[in-house]
């Protein structure tokens, strides 16, 4: 067994490339890097990496990729992680997943014309994944589309989309043949978000500031025959289900990660700043046994993800590990959020400007920890996945999605 | 043996649920957590004014004098709303404190107030080294002639911003009970109050620059004080307590009636045993809360032996149920849970805010630990009833 | 409110009388009370109860009983829990189940029959619930009566029933209409234990003793052709299931108890004798919390129990409160268990005569919180009927069943 | 990167499944919990030629001096038995602790018995005062001309009823490193030794009454010698969580299995949701156990740094996830899984009996937090690696 990469030395040579690079390139800011001033400069950043290859390194070069082998994709993947970034270093998991869903199931033609604008970094896409009668139950969209010559026109309702800064497209599943039979009646679209009929509205979530709309939002999309061109309609006709297992199934965990234990890091940072009646709350056993909770809950979640990045990338045949780690980081999330506020006190839930110092990480987490439970699939539905997979009470166990062409 | 309400509780009780549910919806509530006081002071008047910031005072300081368990009922639906306000703080907590401490002239001056609603207070307890209870307290006290001067921070003040007075505590010397408290007006001079950002409900900061005090509002400050204040305490913890009851009955209602209504995958999701599992954790939380509590306050108002053992008992469950409860919720109802015009998330931050109010729960299963570890039933149950421990 | 019962003079003198003539007869033994030495003991103090009316003190006269107060009751049952005992002091499950459901569904004749031996103690009655095939499914049996003239011909199999030392009457549901509807296919049966046909065998269940079959332990039932006279069937023919509801709410709890909090002492007595490195344990901070841990635990499941007491005296409409009681109890005997493992460390785990001063009590629980997870329906099963009773994704809520007459 | 076993290891692994099937299978070892030793000296001659008991002794000893990795295999199929018997006591304790302690003859003598199977040694560190590790050792010894004289209990002596030998923590002096071992021979003048009653698998009490041992038996007695006792320890800990892995892994796949063929109300109960929690919950556990003791195995066997942490880690992880999977295991087969015959109850004692051999999970936490609360990653990692902590 061997759980780290090994590198060559011209890996190592390409390390040193990316890291000079990156002490060039990326944005020096401060304070929430979401907000409307420091936005820009991530974007701008993802573009000088997608210039590069780098937002997608793996990716074919002919669709805007690197072309890079995953060790040297792990290498960017390492060196981005140094500064807390990941790839892109901005909400953009509608070109992640997307992206994958349309190398897996678009047509040559497709491909060529998608992929580049996202895997350059020159657009920016959201999935619409949700709608207000299908949460959990993505097959049951109420979301319509109907052909009408070369065009299909869309009509429906999405929600918990995105984030605050807007996006260039946008792509969900829809209806196309409303008597079809359950999971054989969708089709996958990519749908240029200036398209007309399409009203995006802020929604208001909790922990969003008191005064309007705060930090990070999600929104509410209406479709009002929104015309697409059938060319945009990815993976055939009423296959959109297929397409679906794509990107749930990466949605779901099953791509795995190489990562830090952040959360044990910025607990310990915030907990070695405080004192309690004149004692650095360190020393005590009780806080230190809270750190250790925190410790080994994601330290888990850690060798959970490695393991499904290791499966994945050696193409080993995956069954439960997705939705595994995808629910276990979810609880733990939860969990974790709770010891850090037992662990530091009430200082866990503020992000003021004068008594917090994790930069507003310790409040946001109480916050996205319960939020979180819920996208990619809810916390049950993971238990859901995971049963099928194992083969609980059946002897025959559900396959996992195709993730790789 | 009678674990249910008297006939005039459960009148009280209808009273105060139809007062709110006319004066303070649940939308109303979602609106008031976006105004700068955080509540509605137009309810607090007329909460005034049926009496609910007298109960905890006596008659002849204007009050009503009720018992705990009265107290308690209408906290509990105050709770279920959430009708945010600095009740607790001033018609309780403080209340209790001015009883305990105050001398004659305090309590006749500030009691009435109190329970007409005309003065709000609230307890600045808590400094920037965070740690709940007096042996947090660093802040000295500097006596200059016929008053005290202050000069520090006070963190975490819950309803500080609506206060017209805040009884600090402050360390007068070095020993463990060398503990004052002074009625500081929110409008002296180098008294500065603000709200801290956050997952937060009403905590401030509030930072005394030379603030200089009158003489004679100087409560407590010695071991037979530091007592009373403890039995303030244990006279306010269950009210707290049940407060967060009502919340967490409020979610459990809530979570219920998603059950019947939401469909996925062809069924209403109150048909999976992963949500009813969620539910049954849920009401299993509720009812610890509800019922540590209630023994509690039957302890306290009936005078029983091991009214401590019952309040951090209570505490201690009722602040970690609430969080359990709001958590179980939230997988009850997924994405529509934490939109913020659902309601549900007033509870979540409500959960988190109030964890630490009066100790979190480590606090209170330390003291319990003293308490029981050592415990000997013969001494403090009366032989005969089916309650020792 | 109120927690404690409110006495008068004369139940204060009732106390008295209670309380010198337990004093006087309550055996004294050492060691394991169900060893085949103490077990006689407990048995002739059961006849010497029932003789008085104070085995089943509510029960009335005329089957029996004592015909006492609900107030009355509370004393015996405070003043023998002074001695660790209970009504009856050692198993009888089966006749106190059973004689609720003949006291409910029985004629008159069949209860002046059938109850005043099981009410004056002069009987041991098991109940047989389970099937090899059916477990948690009671209605699911697959044992047969057949109506032969007078008689029933009952064939079948029932495990994990009784204990250790045998008994006199039996009773159980059977298939009496194979093509019926279910739940309406079922009879209610009692059974001489000592009928031709009926074989008895030990099964051996975990921590059993190592040699053959230790302290107390379950058997398996076999019927051959046992004839039973129909007089014995109560509750109508194929109303069985009906009959069973009013067991099935007692063993879920719903008749509460005032209890007093056990585990806590036990724990907190076996932990004050130890020594850890030269220092008592209980001044050890981590132990204390464990023991908080058993102390908050258990006085839940005393207060749930205590509102189910007062709920079922005070006759007001139960719905999810005895199930809730009965799982709770079982999950916090499987986490105190554990709890008291930490906070003794291995002193748990033996019942040794050297080292063990918990007279069995810890090593038994350890055993005892695994094996309690399943009879009386499993804490699964409890979860269930809650769900039904709250009426979770229903408007109908499901009823309790009938508990008194 | 790459987490699956060599093929050379995929060999090892069946080659001892297959062996255990044919030798070892369940029935047998239910059946053999009845016996007085509770093992079969058979089967342990058997294994002993394949060459197990000499995995973690060097060549030059009579061993084949076997990565750990290599060692983990074999006992996580132990462990999946559950095969009883001294294998870890003597083949991986002992031969690691006089491995690091004993001096060359002492190697010599020993070793090469311990790797043919002929000799069987047990590890007796605990007393009656029980805490593990050295800081518990209270037991003096006592020099006399050229022998020592102990007197005393040691308890929870893992299966020191089966050992021909016990390595016996001493206090030489009343400095926390005072520490030596002496190698008893169980067949001395003045050793008792029974198994304790109850719900353990193979602990023993030892009493030693004026025993007289041999001078040149010493083993350490220095802080460099504990450092080496340590090392002892940081390799043989892993190779038990190894034993749990497997033990975990046999809890789940019973599990599935019952899941697949038991029906109550009309159906196959992996089709209600609550036993599907279950089992989720379950192989969470097991694979949280798995996954931290490969990764120890792995720092160890590849002298990566920060191996403390991760055995510490395994250790706390893996003691509590095998009794949280026979847990779940058991609500999965309600009364089926507690009859003896079965078999899971098999697991569900040694979890238990497990739980605290070489340190309870507190013990390993608390350790863990001196490790990391202060931890510097830049001091430890490479800084190339994306395993800092």
């Amino acid at each position: 067994m061997d759980f780290e990469p090994a590198y060559t030395p011209d890996q190592e040579a390409f390390r040193k490339e990316v890291r000079s690079w990156l002490a060039e390139h990326v944005p020096v800011v401060e304070g929430n890097p979401d907000s409307d001033e420091n936005y820009p400069k991530y974007r701008e950043f993802g573009r000088q990496l997608g210039g590069r290859g780098w937002l997608r390194p793996t990716a074919p070069v002919e669709y805007g990729g690197g072309g890079l082998t995953v060790d040297n994709a792990i290498v960017i993947g390492e060196e981005i992680d140094v500064y807390d970034l990941g790839l892109p270093p901005y909400y953009d998991t509608g070109g992640t997943l997307g992206g994958a869903s349309i190398l897996v199931w678009g047509t040559d033609e497709q491909k060529l014309r998608m992929l580049p604008p996202i895997f350059k970094g020159e657009v920016v896409t959201w999935q619409l994944l949700t709608g207000p009668e299908a949460g959990s139950d993505l097959a049951g969209t109420q979301t319509e589309a109907v052909q009408d010559g070369d065009d299909y026109v869309i009509n429906g309702q999405k929600i918990y989309v995105g984030g605050s800064h807007g996006a260039d497209y946008l792509w969900t599943i829809t209806r196309t043949d409303p008597k079809g039979k359950r999971h054989e009646n969708l089709s996958w679209f990519l749908i240029p978000a200036d398209s007309l009929g399409i009203t995006i509205n802020p929604m208001e979530l909790m922990g969003d500031g008191g005064e309007g709309v705060g930090r990070s939002y999600k929104n509410t999309i209406f479709f009002d025959d929104v015309r697409v061109p059938a060319s945009n309609l990815v993976g055939g006709v009423n296959n959109g289900w297929k397409v679906a297992t794509t990107h749930l199934e990466l949605e779901h965990g099953s791509g795995g990660r190489i990562g830090r234990n952040r959360w044990f890091d910025r607990a310990r940072q915030r907990a070695m700043g405080l004192k309690k009646a004149g004692h650095p709350i360190l020393e005590d056993s009780d806080v230190r046994d809270r750190l250790v909770d925190v410790f080994v809950s994601t330290e888990i979640a850690r060798l959970f993800d490695l393991r499904n990045f290791w499966m994945n990338r050696s193409h080993i045949e995956m069954t439960y590990e997705g939705p595994q780690a995808s629910y276990f980081r979810k609880m733990a999330h939860l969990a974790t959020a709770q010891s850090i506020m037992e662990l530091v006190g009430p200082y866990a839930l503020t992000n003021d400007t004068r008594w917090d110092t994790s930069g507003r990480q310790l409040d946001a987490f109480m916050k996205s920890s319960i939020v979180d439970l819920h996208p990619g699939a809810t916390a049950d539905i993971q238990k859901v996945i995971m049963a099928r997979r194992i083969g609980i009470g059946r002897q025959v166990k559900e396959k996992a999605g195709k993730t790789v062409e | 043996m009678d674990l249910s309400l008297t006939e005039t509780q459960q009148l009280l009780k209808s009273g105060v649920e139809d007062f709110i549910a006319r004066e303070s919806p649940r939308e109303a509530i979602v609106e008031l957590a976006r105004t700068e006081t955080g509540y509605s002071a137009d309810t607090w008047k007329k909460a005034a004014e049926i009496g609910w910031l007298g109960m905890a005072i006596p008659e002849n300081y204007g009050g009503s004098g009720s018992s705990l368990t009265d107290l308690a009922v209408v906290y509990e639906a105050l709770g279920y709303g959430p009708v945010p306000g600095p009740y607790f703080s001033s018609g309780v907590l403080s209340a209790h404190v001015l009883l305990a401490l105050g001398d004659e002239p305090q309590r006749s001056e500030y009691l009435p107030r109190i329970a007409s609603g005309e003065a709000i207070f609230a307890l600045a307890i808590t400094e920037p080294d965070w740690a709940w209870g007096v042996d947090g307290v660093q802040m000295h006290v500097h006596r200059g002639g016929n008053s005290y001067t202050i000069t520090g921070t006070k963190l975490f003040v819950y309803d500080a911003l609506t206060a017209d007075y805040l009884i600090t505590a402050v360390r007068t010397g070095d020993n463990p009970t060398d503990i004052g408290f002074l009625i500081v007006d929110t409008k002296a001079p180098g008294v500065s109050i603000r709200r801290i950002e956050g997952f937060f409900t009403s905590e401030c900061e509030v930072t005394f620059d030379n603030v200089k005090v009158p003489g004679d509002v100087l409560l407590g400050g010695s071991a037979a004080a530091l007592s009373g204040f403890e039995n303030a305490l244990r006279h306010s913890t269950p009210i707290l307590c049940a407060y967060k009851v009502g919340g967490a009955q409020a979610v459990y209602d809530m979570s219920v009636e998603y059950s019947r209504e939401r469909v996925q995958f062809g069924q209403l999701i109150g048909r999976f045993q992963h949500v009813q599992n969620h539910i049954v954790q849920l009401v299993n939380h509720l009812d610890s809360a509800r019922w540590t509590t209630y023994e509690a306050l039957w302890k306290i108002d009936d005078r029983k032996p091991d009214q401590d053992i019952s309040v951090h008992l209570a505490k201690a469950v009722t602040s970690e149920g609430f969080i359990q409860a709001t958590n179980y919720a939230h997988e009850v109802h997924a994405g529509v849970g934490v939109m913020r015009e659902y309601g549900l998330s007033l509870f979540t931050q409500l959960s988190r805010s109030l964890y630490h109010s009066l100790g979190d729960p480590k606090y209170h299963r330390r003291k319990l630990a003293d308490l029981v570890a050592d415990y000997d039933p013969s001494l403090a149950s009366d032989g005969s009833n089916g309650t020792g421990y």
